[in-house]
């Protein structure tokens, strides 16, 4: 690991951290729905509308292989990143959302029929299981599904009689409500060996930790640039050559053909296959400037500053605020993501986000898009403090103190 | 804070911390509805007993949310008791029009005094505008009361 | 109309037009495959980032909130803008060939089987072509093609027998290629008097000229944001809002449901069913600061304004080249787009695309995504200049001395 | 403008205009091959007569396209005849290395001198390089002929 860099000096790379809400400076806690974003990502986006934008792969005019260059640049960047030696494995697409919709339907299309089965958890986000629920009512197969066991852990007992017969394991890699990771090495080697192709929901994990997809041994993996510093309407199906290669098109339209006639289309190779119309061309540019300045930083040492805060948080918010507050999920920062789902005692979720806002603190309630994992705990909604590389140990503070005032607003 | 403070009403707490008719009706008599605020997963059930002058015999409130969709339940539950099918309905456009923010972001007619008086505690809620996440919150009740009296006259 | 704007003054506002190659100042000609952008879409885009950017629709925080408000607002435009009454009826995409891709998927899944038969015309690009393709190699449906006529007219001469008991009829309302602006009112009754439901493509159409969906009686409406000075990664749908009510789901995933058990989903109402994961919404925010600008200037404003560039093209290209050019489609500039497909005699249109781009010229070779329709031409690749409001007949002179130099340099 | 003319050398401007081995063979006992570019509709057609010595006996190219692809196809037909497979073989990785980038956008090294020398007339497109988005041009008879080949051994 090179020289940890200095945090506290990246906030001021952050604009909207530096504004205020009823006269307090924010303190935004939600990056695990969506992050915020440096100056250096705006200006490489401004940049490219301003000097170098037109559409990409069709023109031969100069601004035109300018564009073209930087958007395929994003998709080498991208690569390297999440260690694909091969950068047409990276496909962008709006967003995770539609790289898991594209792998149920099109790889699933393909692959399962009546009589066949996944296998999912019960800790998926709907992402991650409504897509394949489309896909099941119309094609009849059946989706098993691996249940919550102690401290939002998944409960793997019957890991291999769920994944017998299995031809498909989606799961995701860590939680978006508790930050438990998943032992993504366990269960995929369990699958391989049942035969199933494995699906990785990797949207809390790539904007926090070291990704290799070539030590992974995954089939599929996808994520979001919106979590990772990066624009919106963007988003990144990895996926191996050899299975991209045989599957169908996903959408159809301009840039994934390589011939289309009154009687049919052929379609082009991989990645235009599947990137069907305009892409996201400043917004892919945006996410390669939100790589640079991600590994810059070096994902290690942000891994190792959300594991020093969630472990700071854990213990100030036990302290401070006692019986009054349960954290679900695992105790163990490291075992974890820096992902907090919180219930205080007689306190609704929407009244404590809402008492908190007044503190100029910004915590998602709700069921977080995961209602199944809320049904197993037996909770209908959580108040989520999450935390990214801009966070510090003074959010937490404050987190606590507005906490305090939540509870002691809605007890007495 | 004193937006927070205009939110959370001293009534509204008084409500949200002893909901008034809360439990289950026998169903039949009773009819039964449930209703769900898909982005924050609240439920609210709604047991009502229409007597067969067309009156409001009597209504139950079951389910889970916030301080906000349980009070404005609770207030509901209140106002609506002994009312006939009509008058709820002319309430719950009051209360509508109270929570309402036209499509074009210009806010809608204030209710007139004596339609808020008609409302009552119903009234308090009035701070919910400001925050227009809430609103669904407040009018979660109202919509599964309205699916209820549909589903009666059907 | 209100008073027609100073055409040449909005050229400051578009700091990419001010920048040079090869030490020439770029004459940008290539609209129709993507526009450039205002400081002002830049603007609204990078103030959201840096002041009111979270995710939207689940956060009860101020941030959330005012995000969320930008975001419905933007929906509000779009709708006001293209006439629609309910915004509810405005769908965000990643571009115009997803929001085709939905109607052909979801209203032709629930819609078009075996023994059906939906009608497309020739001319449409190939996001009309191919999701209609895909769709009726799974389901068995008949695809029928309205031809080319005259001019680079449709061959209406047997539209009736074409549509009788047609379930849809997709066209585009501006071609791509030629500029053709198709003969809609007619169109769209005989659809409808057949039964046939009516999908407009109306990418180029709609940030060139007013568009009404009220008054034009279509019922789907599609169309890109990069077209229209807004940011890349957002297209629009827009359906008639009892269609959209009854159609299945598209993509699955948090925003589009209402419930989800380990048994199934229920949708929620439109137009969240079909908006699933984080949406373009900054983009979508970028489109409305779009809006405001054509808004401004006006729409019939900058449709004389091309009326009048294409006026001055058509003359003083033919004057200019005389026999050495030919320009594609009709002559007739109020009855066309600001989109001109040439062929330069004896200069193949990739070498006069760069022979061009050495003058700064951008203009771009190819089939333009409309293969059926060069196969119609006979042509297999014409070079394709397309104005918006920030050309100008200066534009349109150097445009000429470039062509004469290519014909000079190949023809000599 | 020095650029252009770098990439439009007089020799190619020749080979444009004045193809090689433009025409057909018959088939059998000539081979057939089709190549098309997906960006611009450039289609490129081989017809390839290989003697039993394992000789290229006789090429013939049709097809359309702009100056680059139809000038490379044609000096391709020249460079090629005559030639055993195996030399046709070496001559296509000489001129793929010409005309290719790296993946990672560092140029390939520079074919050596005489590789150059073996590519005669080819060399001339070595200006394209400089156009990432006509490479494709250049080298879309290649992977016809390449295609081609691998269907004569198949
Ligand atoms: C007529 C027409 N239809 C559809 C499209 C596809 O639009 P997009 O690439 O933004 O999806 C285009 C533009 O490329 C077009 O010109
Ligand atoms: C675990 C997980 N999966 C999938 C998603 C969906 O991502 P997006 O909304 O960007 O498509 C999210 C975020 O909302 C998530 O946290």
């Amino acid at each position: 690991m090179t020289k940890a860099p200095d945090f506290a000096a990246l906030k001021k790379d952050f604009p909207i951290l530096h504004t205020e809400r009823n006269g307090r400076p924010l303190v935004f806690l939600d990056s695990a729905a969506s992050s915020q974003r440096p100056t250096q990502v705006l200006d490489a986006m401004d940049w490219m509308y301003n000097h170098a934008y037109a559409n990409v792969h069709r023109g031969v005019y100069g601004l035109a292989e300018a564009a073209t260059n930087a958007y395929e640049s994003a998709r080498l960047k991208v690569a390297r990143f999440i260690g694909s030696p091969d950068s047409s494995e990276v496909i962008f697409t709006k967003n995770a959302t539609e790289a898991l919709n594209l792998v149920a339907r099109s790889w699933g299309g393909a692959n399962l029929g009546d009589g066949d089965a996944i296998v999912l958890t019960t800790m998926e986000h709907h992402a991650n299981i409504v897509p394949w629920q489309m896909m099941a009512a119309e094609r009849g197969f059946e989706i098993r599904w691996i249940p919550l066991g102690e401290n939002g852990q998944l409960d793997l007992t019957d890991l291999d009689v769920l994944l017998d017969g299995a031809k498909m394991l989606s799961v995701t890699s860590m939680s978006n409500v508790l930050g438990t990771i998943t032992p993504l090495d366990r269960l995929i080697s369990a699958a391989h060996a049942a035969g199933a192709k494995v699906c990785i929901d990797a949207c809390q994990s790539v904007p926090h930790m070291r990704t290799r997809v070539d030590e992974m041994g995954a089939d599929f993996v996808a994520f979001s640039g919106h979590k990772m510093l990066g624009p919106t309407g963007i988003g990144v199906l990895w996926g191996r050559h050899e299975l991209l290669e045989e599957m169908p098109p996903f959408l159809g339209g301009g840039g994934m053909i390589s011939n289309v006639t009154t009687e049919g289309f052929m379609p082009d190779a991989v990645p235009s296959k599947f990137e069907a119309g305009t892409p996201p061309i400043v917004e892919a540019v945006g996410l390669g400037a939100a790589i640079d300045y991600l590994e810059a930083i070096g994902m290690d040492h942000i891994r190792q500053h959300e594991i020093e805060l969630t472990s700071y948080a854990l213990r100030t918010l036990s302290e401070r605020l006692g019986q009054a507050i349960t954290i679900h999920g695992l105790s163990e920062p490291a075992q974890r993501g820096g992902v907090m789902s919180i219930t205080l005692d007689g306190v609704h979720a929407h009244d404590v986000s809402q008492v908190l806002d007044g503190y100029a603190v910004a915590v998602r309630p709700g069921h977080h898009c995961a209602k199944p994992l809320m049904r197993e705990l037996g909770v209908n909604a959580t108040a989520r403090a999450s935390f990214y590389l801009y966070n510090d140990t003074s959010d937490v503070d404050v987190l606590a103190d507005a906490l305090i005032e939540a509870h002691r607003f809605f007890a007495t | 804070m004193t937006d927070l403070e205009d939110l959370y009403r001293e009534i509204i707490l008084d409500h949200y911390r002893s909901p008034r008719n809360s439990g289950e009706l026998e169903t039949p008599p009773a009819h039964r509805a449930e209703g769900f605020n898909p982005l924050c997963g609240d439920e609210i059930v709604v047991y009502l007993l229409v007597a067969d002058d067309g009156t409001i015999a009597d209504i139950k409130i079951g389910g889970q949310g916030c301080s906000i969709s349980q009070s404005s339940a609770s207030m509901m539950s209140a106002a609506v008791k002994g009312k006939t099918v009509a008058q709820v309905r002319d309430l719950m456009k009051s209360f509508k029009g109270l929570m309402s923010i036209a499509a074009d972001g210009a806010e809608l007619a204030e209710p007139s005094p004596s339609e808020i008086r008609e409302l009552g505690d119903l009234a308090a809620l009035r701070g919910v505008v400001k925050f227009p996440t809430r609103i669904k919150c407040a009018t979660l009740s109202w919509n599964t009361l309205d699916q209820a009296l549909a589903e009666l006259d059907a």
